[in-house]
């Protein structure tokens, strides 16, 4: 359980180590996490105090099933992907492939990290773990990559400055960076416009961290060009564990005064924008990659409109909605990058009757594109549901309308793809020595992809299950 | 076994087919393996459906509720008089068109007939799980698969053609599933469980704005499927689909899963009572009829025989609403029973045209003289069936419309019964040329003799067409299933509460 | 002339210090400002990234402003004089914070300085315009 | 080149000298080979380093306690030891015997700091009355001198004492080259006539230029 | 850098800084916890000395202390850090709390090895990290750089 | 008195310099600027008795990072070529300013919601940071609050700074370390 | 005249003469001459430290920093000379 | 003693200014460079001492004493530097023969 605590360590070490122990390392920090989040369930928040010193003093973990429940999802997918990357690697030389290996433990651990603290200046820190790790292994998938890396660098690097500052304004009114602490002295504090700035200063970092609608435009270059399992990695857990502090810190922390509700009300706005804007230049796209990565835009939308409209109803669709979300697009993008380069372009076109070559793989992409369509029985039909429910009986109809149209939108740029793997014909069906000559992909790479669009599918159906047993409890009072 | 079965038959049917399907994946390569398994799961679900049969007549209710899809709302199922009639005659067509079906695709040598047969596996398990689904959630989850797996089976030939037809299918029941959605969702948020209820679940003293509004997603979300103009325009395009799919996607799935919707719709959900209040029930019932007469005349236009179907259910699938939007007693009975009559009928005719598509390679009904001499068997089912949608007496067409005829009377809506047989002359005029033709014109070529694993079934739902007309409870006792659900359906809605 | 630098804390020309003291608030808002101003309009990486730190600058100036105490020493106990209690002490927890916000500043200018790097060995350039215009190529 | 060692390589047990196997040659020339040391000369040099160093740390802690005292002495040594080869890398600093440093002539020392400082005070005062003038009237030349010294400090000192006596700056040494910038006609007289090159080598006690 | 020594003053003046830079930077270590300065602080100072030699001594006499030393370094603070707060935490004190390490000490001295253990730690990191970055950074700098339109000879 | 003024002199001179810096055409230039900037800004944290942020500030503003910025400009170029500039369908000072102005106006009219500047009653003097002074020596051992704070109070930030720290080395190995065809840096210094 | 008065006016002083040499480092022209002025300014910061320090009575913390300063500065002064040693367009700069 | 200290820090602040006068008024980098590498060593020098001199003799005054000696050895040295990299870069001096614009 404490070991969770300790998985940065991890990271060191494998600077020198072999692959195994990134694999090893988020598996053990699943399993701490899991045993940590069951005992948040059991017996309320855990919380650990580092240094041993009291939180307002100290830092402290806390464990409760929000932070936990991410915690699990942040590992677990660390796990698959660093399953994945392994034939990546391979095509390393040693040398890159454990500084690759460790920045992604970096990565996890900073995404860890993230999940846990209860501390909002320790969440700047690991915030910039995690971004600096992630700016790197975005970047070493080629110079397009880079270029778009180095726009992610300077957006991200506002927004991590813009929280920090929020956090002064709101530290200079209550003397305390402690989120609990925080909370409680905060609507004693007052503070007026300093209030008012230092909230919608936080919102704004963590919002443009999120890559939500406006900013994302380095987004879809770099999901495009970086290395498979960095995309899937990134593309699935990132964005959301921005998500998650955001809601933490919404909810969590800030009092519900005009201030909160005015970003969230304005947050409501982008987000709307930004499930539109996402869903139309996904359509847009022919690189299927691009696709995905404008998908994103479109469907972390759904997230912070979630946040936004911010009844029970909706913040468990939009946490089911992280969930689901990240799940199914490292599924996705696993399953897209997967595929022999040599047969299967990434442009649609190049998807021609894919799924006679690799049936197992295309599967997990159309369980996984359903998802994000909101096709029912899977995770995303109920992330959707929870959102509607949530919009009208926040009265939001234009915001159902939003989350209706664009699912729509989904659908129809999911089955533009799905509609090449299943029914176009096979242009390597005319030289069938090739065609056979390509099995489908090894089970390093297929077992990942088809445990996350099985997941998909699971979290879906026991989505009943999560929500009473795990997201219930992680929503904030009300 | 039985025990194990009898705790929770309606999920098991559902499940039969769905295991079918990933089965018949599985050893795809292998034919014979393939059709056994189809067989199997067909005779299987048929029984298992069949079984809960004396429980319901008897007035009881066969439930299944394992899975907890939302907090407060699982996965819920349950063999009511309605839902247990949709169900038998979805999965007695389905063994029928299963036979069909395997001859037909041999004969036609599609390559991929094990997606064609676990899709159509898929199909049926959503169109028995929405047969049986308690609460709106269950429906709205099986409406989709529904779409989702029928989708496949549009697309099969993966011609252009086909893959066009396919995205217009997409598009429009896609839309209609969002439209659906929310309609759900809201009834949701209105009434928590949203558990079906005959004479509606919907809490008393919503505002007639909420209502109507609700109605109106709803109604467009069941139209396009069960395809009330102007929401049809995907079914013509879902032609180019194997016509053993048409004829699902008519008879048993698709098309009547929207009709089914509306009944639920306005039995269980809103309650007629609360319609007629916001006089939605005469909208609805216009659309209808605008719809059955509309789609007639379309029918007329056309000479394709699968168009010119496909134009006739439109036409009859109305009379469906039309029934629910009448919501009287014998009205909603007609409509529920139309559901097995036109089942039965209009797959006879689709196995008719499917049969004269493999035999003779002809589409189009200018060209069918002689065809009955040729293909007696399947003319004279063909015949049958075409008299039976006319509404002919004697006939299963004849028992729905005259319930349909006295619910509109009943209901205080004589005109309607105006409509009935305006569009009955319709149906003779696009129907009867064609045997006319077939049994007296000259013939217009040379035409293989009929295969039995065609014939067959076409001659069998062409009997069972006719039986239903003369004694309407044989076998199931399709009547009294929806009799009984008609009326506690109106019974519910006076009192109001609940039964 | 001058008062002493750290007067008495409690003496009258306090209320005189602070309302020069918010002066340094905006000061470091317009810090901020320029660094986000340089960051938007510089089409020069090399200075965005100069901005970039100015920023971060603006930043933890507003941080420090929070610590100073009228009166105060910096916060490093005086020795042998604990026991006396009227010294007191900036406060030590923004400068902390403020440590590792300045690593993190280094470390991000570093990352950035590398990703410019490469930049410019594949396409020669690190304008921005320049490189849309490469990009486009 | 085959570089020399590092100073990070731990022990002095692991220090190789490439050239080792050539011929002596302490205090001549600088050359780019650093000269073959026993172990002996080597903690020679490194010895009065190190306590250069101690008392260095002596002056920065304000700690006397053994605790800080110990760290402070095994600071001293490890520095000492990791960088000796700084010192004597070629062209070495000092003298690679380490002569310079432990018995430098701190009598000359203590001599010609004052005759420095002297100096440059007087000639702060001219230049600070050339910068006040309103008319400005510097008239700057360059000019080069020649000096040999067998190691850097001398030349560092030289070059610094030029740079700190106001009116010429060392713009650049080149082997026995100094290239000084002068502010005014008068204030490089006194290195033309060698004055000052005289006094480093009499303070390192080496035969002058 | 251009090859070659440089001036033998500067040559000279930072060989002979470098030894004070390093006991300079022990110095700001050790007293970290009673005045200004720390592990970072000696770090930088450490790594601005090695990058002093680096660039004045250009390439060719660069010292032995290669970027793959620095890559150890910088491996080796965090896991030293880490491998503090972990012994104090396989020694029942939560994790960095370095109280609970079984030293038989006053318990505030304890916690002053402590944090000269952790500040050890940053120091070398820092150390190492800063140097690493300013090779990669530097990493081409031997190959002549290409004129550019008009731009800084090279 | 003086203090407040000293800070917000050297607080000026650091916009004159981040201006300037920003200004200037030889990038060079404005690294040495940028010098001085960060010269200005420790020299105001001494002021503002922040001796540890200035220590740090001042050592990694005059060598690491001027360090850095220097070897990037080497490595690239020091001249801004943008000066006859590819046409660009606007410019971005108008909507920036636009941008930024009305921020300007916000976060000046917030500071008036600040405690005031060296204001003891203040929340930031009377919460978290009174237990550090009081206990920090007897707690920690350390008299430096600032150390006490951040290598124990606080250690785990700290530990997160050193993971921050290394992460961007091992992230400068990735990045520039080049493609797999290159050596890696490393096997260039012991020959 | 007190010490103390002294020690605050020479700091302003200082600050004040900091300010005039930033005019070479802003408007050069050559890049040599902002160095100069950089290398002025760190100067007087390391007097003012000690300045500072003086008059808080507290110099012993003061004159660690005012040591790795000039430390510091020294190293970077000669970093950058040694950089515009190799690459320098002397007359290039002015802006 | 205090007045000792108060003299030298003027003194040594008056030098200081004069280096900065100097290196606003004089006409050339080379030039300037004179007015660093004395004049403001020198002030630099003599305010430390001054300082040091008002702190009596204790550990920290000999440490202020060490700051100095630095200073008086990195100043030159910086400024040799410096001269020595202009020169390198090939910057000209300016002589008065070459006229008032000569730079
Ligand atoms: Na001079
Ligand atoms: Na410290």
């Amino acid at each position: 359980m404490i070991a969770a605590l300790v998985v940065p360590l991890v990271g060191r070490v494998s600077a020198r180590l072999a692959h195994g122990i990134t694999v090893v390392a988020p598996a053990v920090a699943l399993v701490c996490a899991v045993m940590a989040l069951r005992v948040a369930l059991d017996s309320g928040p855990w919380h650990y105090y580092l240094g041993g010193w009291a939180p307002p003093w100290g830092i402290e973990y806390v464990v409760d099933p929000l932070g936990g429940g991410m915690a699990v999802l942040v590992a677990l997918l660390a796990t698959l992907v660093a399953i994945y990357a392994g034939p990546h690697l391979r095509a390393l030389s040693p040398r890159r492939a454990a500084v690759f290996n460790s920045l992604f433990l970096l990565l996890t651990s900073g995404l860890l990290g993230i999940t846990l603290t209860g501390d909002l200046f320790n969440l700047y820190v690991f915030v910039e773990i995690s971004s600096l790790a992630a700016y790197a292994l975005l970047a070493s998938g080629g110079e397009r990559a880079i270029v778009a890396t180095f726009r992610y660098l300077l957006i991200g690097t506002i927004a991590a400055s813009f929280y920090l500052l929020g956090i002064g304004y709101l530290y200079a009114l209550t003397g305390t960076v402690n989120m609990a602490d925080l909370a409680m002295r905060l609507p004693q504090a007052g503070g007026g416009s300093a209030m008012t700035v230092g909230v919608v200063l936080i919102v704004v970092g963590l919002a443009i961290k999120m890559a939500v609608f406006p900013l994302h435009g380095w987004m879809p270059d770099a999901y495009t060009y970086a290395p498979p399992p960095v995309t899937m990695f990134i593309a699935a857990v990132m964005s959301k564990v921005s998500a998650y502090a955001l809601l933490r810190v919404l909810f969590f922390v800030l009092p519900r005064t005009g201030a909160v509700e005015t970003a969230l009300s304005v947050l409501s706005w982008v987000a709307a924008g930004g499930v539109l804007a996402g869903s139309v230049l996904a359509l847009a796209q022919t690189d299927v990659r691009r696709m995905l990565a404008y998908s994103s835009v479109g469907q972390m939308g759904y997230v912070v409109l979630g946040l936004s409209i911010g009844n029970a109803a909706a913040l468990t669709g939009a946490l089911l909605h992280i969930m689901g979300h990240a799940v199914a697009k490292a599924s996705l993008f696993g399953a897209v990058a997967s595929l022999p380069r040599d047969t299967v372009q990434a442009d649609i076109a190049g998807f021609a009757g894919a799924s006679r070559r690799a049936p197992l793989t295309m599967a997990a992409f159309t369980l996984a594109a359903l998802s994000l369509v909101g096709m029912p029985p899977t995770a995303g039909f109920f992330s959707k549901w929870y959102l509607l429910q949530g919009a009208i009986e926040a009265d939001a109809w234009l915001f159902a309308a939003v989350l209706l149209v664009s699912s729509l939108l989904s659908a129809v740029y999911f089955f533009r793809v799905i509609e090449q793997i299943y029914f176009a014909p096979d242009p390597a069906a005319a030289e069938p020595d090739r065609s056979r000559c390509h099995p489908e992909v090894s089970l390093r790479l297929l077992g990942p992809v088809i445990t996350l669009s099985a997941a998909v599918l699971l979290i879906g159906l026991f989505n009943g299950w999560f929500v009473t047993t795990v997201i219930r409890h992680a929503l904030p009072e009300l | 076994m039985p025990d194990l079965l009898g705790a929770d038959r309606p999920l098991a049917a559902v499940l039969v087919s769905l295991v079918a399907a990933g089965l018949m994946r599985v050893c795809g390569r292998y034919p014979a393996l393939r059709e056994s398994c189809t067989f199997g799961a067909g005779i299987i679900k048929l029984a298992l459906v069949a079984s809960m049969l004396p429980v319901v007549l008897a007035g009881g209710v066969v439930e299944s509720s394992r899975l907890s899809l939302l907090p407060g709302v699982s996965l819920h199922l349950r063999a009511d008089p309605l839902g247990l009639l949709f169900a038998l005659v979805a999965s007695t067509l389905w063994l029928l068109t299963s036979v069909y079906s395997v001859g037909y695709m041999r004969a036609a040598g599609d390559e991929n007939q094990t997606g064609y047969f676990s899709s159509f596996a898929l199909c049926v398990s959503a169109t028995i799980g929405l047969a049986f689904a308690a609460n709106l959630l269950t429906f709205f989850l099986f409406y989709e698969v529904l779409t989702l797996a029928t989708y496949p089976l549009v697309a099969h030939n993966r011609t252009p053609e086909a893959r066009a037809g396919g995205r217009t299918y997409l598009v429009y029941t896609l839309t209609a599933g969002q439209a659906l959605l929310l309609a759900v969702v809201w009834t949701q948020s209105l009434a928590p469980g949203a558990e079906f209820r005959p004479g509606g679940l919907l809490p008393p003293g919503l505002p007639t704005a909420t209502v109507l509004g609700l109605f109106a997603l709803f109604v467009v979300g069941f139209g396009v499927k069960a395809a009330i103009m102007p929401l049809h325009g995907w079914l013509p395009a879902a032609m180019v689909a194997p016509t053993p799919v048409s004829a699902l996607l008519h008879a048993v799935a698709v098309v009547k899963a929207g009709a089914f919707g509306c009944l639920r719709l306005v039995g269980y959900v809103f309650g007629v009572d609360v319609l007629r209040e916001v006089g939605a029930d005469i909208v609805l019932a216009v659309l209808a009829s605008v719809t059955i007469l509309f789609g007639s005349l379309r029918a007329l236009g056309e000479t394709h025989l699968k168009r010119r179907l496909a134009y006739s259910t439109i036409s009859q699938l109305s009379y469906i609403v039309l029934g629910a939007a009448l919501g009287s007693v014998a009205a909603l009975a007609g409509a529920m029973f139309h559901i097995a009559a036109h089942g039965f009928m209009k797959i006879t005719m689709f196995f008719c045209a499917g049969a004269i598509h493999t035999e003779a390679h002809r589409d189009d009904v200018t060209q069918f003289g002689g065809l009955g001499r040729q293909m007696p068997i399947t003319m004279t089912a063909f015949a049958i069936a075409a008299a039976g949608l006319a509404g002919t007496p004697l006939l299963a067409g004849f028992i729905s419309k005259w319930h349909l005829g006295l619910g509109a009377l009943e209901a205080g809506h004589g005109v309607f019964i105006v409509v009935l047989v305006l569009s009955g002359l319709l149906n003779l005029a696009y129907f009867f040329p064609i045997v006319y033709d077939a049994f007296f014109a000259p013939a217009h070529g040379d035409v293989a003799p009929e295969r039995l694993t065609l014939s067959a079934p076409l001659a069998i739902t062409a009997v069972v067409a006719l039986l239903l007309g003369i004694m309407p409870d044989f076998g199931a006792g399709f009547l009294r299933l929806a009799l009984s659900a008609a009326t506690s359906v109106v019974a519910g809605s006076v009192a109001g509460e609940v039964p | 002339m001058f008062g002493n630098l750290y007067p008495d804390p409690n003496d009258g020309t306090r209320m005189n210090l602070i309302a020069w003291g918010q002066l340094q608030y905006a000061l470091s808002a317009v810090l901020l400002l320029v660094g986000l101003y340089g960051m938007l309009v510089q089409t020069n990486f090399v200075r965005k990234l100069m901005a970039m730190n100015v920023m971060q600058v603006g930043v933890i100036v507003l941080f420090v402003s929070l610590a100073v105490r009228t009166g105060g020493t910096p916060p490093i106990e005086i020795e042998h004089q604990a026991a006396q209690t009227d010294v007191v002490y900036a406060n030590p927890l923004p400068h902390a914070l403020m440590l590792t916000a300045i690593v993190v500043s280094v470390s991000t200018t570093g990352v950035a300085l590398a990703l410019l790097i490469r930049i410019h060995r594949r396409f020669d350039t690190v304008d921005e315009a320049e490189l849309l215009d490469r990009l486009r190529e | 080149m085959n570089g020399p060692d590092p100073p990070y390589a731990g022990g002095s047990g692991r220090f190789s000298c490439p050239g080792r196997d050539m011929p002596a040659r302490v205090g001549t020339h600088p050359t780019n080979r650093s000269p073959p040391r026993s172990f002996g000369l080597r903690l020679l040099a490194t010895l009065p380093l190190g306590l250069i160093l101690f008392g260095l740390w002596l002056v920065l802690s304000p700690k006397w306690d053994p605790f800080h005292l110990t760290l402070g002495a095994l600071t001293a040594c490890v520095v000492a030891l990791l960088s000796e080869r700084l010192i004597v890398q070629p062209p070495p600093i000092a003298e690679p015997d380490g002569r310079t440093l432990l018995w430098m002539p701190w009598h000359r020392f203590a001599l010609y700091v004052p005759w420095l400082a002297v100096r440059v005070v007087v000639a702060s005062l001219q230049v600070t009355y050339l910068l006040l003038h309103p008319r400005l009237p510097v008239s700057p030349r360059v000019l080069r001198i020649r000096a040999r010294y067998p190691h850097t400090l001398a030349r560092l000192t030289l070059a610094n004492s030029i740079t700190l006596t106001p009116g010429t700056v060392t713009l650049d040494v080149d082997g026995d080259e100094f290239l000084v910038h002068a502010l005014t006609e008068s204030a490089g007289h006194d290195l033309e006539r060698s004055t000052m090159p005289d006094r480093v080598a009499w303070l390192y006690g080496v035969t002058g230029p | 850098m251009r090859s070659g020594v440089g001036s033998p003053v500067i040559d000279a003046a930072s060989r002979l800084l470098v030894p004070f830079m390093w006991l300079f930077a022990t110095y700001v270590l050790v007293h970290g916890h009673d005045s200004p300065g720390g592990g970072f602080q000696g770090g930088v100072i450490l790594a601005a000395s090695i990058i002093l030699l680096r660039l004045v001594h250009g390439r060719e006499r660069q010292s032995a202390f290669t970027s793959h030393h620095a890559l150890m370094l910088a491996c080796a603070g965090p896991l030293l850090y880490g491998g503090i707060g972990v012994a104090s935490l396989l020694f029942g004190g939560n994790f960095l709390d370095y109280g609970a390490l079984p030293l038989r000490l006053d318990p505030a001295d304890v916690r002053v090895i402590g944090t000269l253990g952790i500040e050890a730690g940053v120091l070398v990191g820092v150390t190492g990290v800063l140097v690493l970055i300013f090779d990669t950074l530097a990493a081409r700098g031997e190959t002549p750089r290409r004129t550019e339109n008009g731009d800084a000879p090279g | 008195m003086i203090d407040v003024l000293m800070a917000l002199l050297f607080l000026l001179l650091m916009v004159v310099c981040a201006v300037a810096a920003l200004h200037v055409k030889d990038l060079l230039a404005a690294v040495i600027i940028f010098g001085a900037f960060s010269f200005f800004s420790a020299a105001f944290f001494v002021v503002q008795d922040a001796l540890d942020v200035a220590f740090t500030e001042a050592a990694v503003g005059a060598v690491i990072t001027t360090g850095f910025f220097v070897c990037a400009i080497r490595q690239t170029t020091r001249g801004v070529r943008g000066l006859g500039r590819t046409q660009r369908g606007f410019s971005p000072k108008p909507l920036a300013m636009l941008l930024l102005l009305p921020a300007l106006v916000v976060l000046l009219q917030a500071t008036a919601d600040l405690p005031q500047v060296g204001d003891g009653a203040s929340a930031p003097f009377t919460h978290v940071a009174p237990y550090y002074i009081e206990h920090g020596h007897e707690d920690t051992g350390a008299t430096n609050y600032v150390t006490a704070v951040l290598a124990d109070y606080r250690g785990y930030d700290t530990f997160g700074e050193l993971t921050v720290i290394f992460t961007a080395g091992v992230a400068c190995l990735l990045i520039v370390g080049g493609t797999d065809d290159e050596s890696p840096p490393q096997d260039r210094g012991n020959a | 005249m007190t010490m103390s008065e002294l020690l605050a006016s020479v700091a302003v002083a200082l600050a004040l003469v900091m300010l005039l040499s930033l005019y070479r480092v802003v408007n050069g022209p050559s890049i040599f001459d902002r160095l100069t002025g950089l290398g002025l300014i760190g100067s007087k910061v390391i007097v003012l430290l000690l300045v500072l320090g003086a008059w808080s009575e507290r110099v012993d913390l003061y004159v660690d920093i005012a040591l790795s300063y000039g430390l510091i500065s020294f190293v970077g002064t000669l970093v950058l000379a040694k950089y515009l040693e190799a690459t320098a367009d002397p007359h290039r700069g002015s802006g | 003693m205090n007045v000792v200290a108060g003299v030298m820090l003027v003194l040594g602040f008056g030098f200081i200014l004069s280096g900065v006068i100097g290196i606003l008024r004089l006409p050339d980098f080379y030039c300037r460079l004179h007015a660093m590498g004395t004049c403001d060593t020198l002030g630099v020098a003599l305010m430390i001492g001054g300082l040091a001199v008002s702190e009596g003799f204790t550990l920290i005054s000999l440490k202020m004493l060490l700051v100095l000696v630095f200073v008086s050895l990195a100043n030159p040295t910086a400024t040799h530097a410096l001269g020595r990299a202009a020169v390198r870069a090939g910057l000209t001096p300016w002589t008065r023969t070459r006229g008032e614009d000569g730079q």
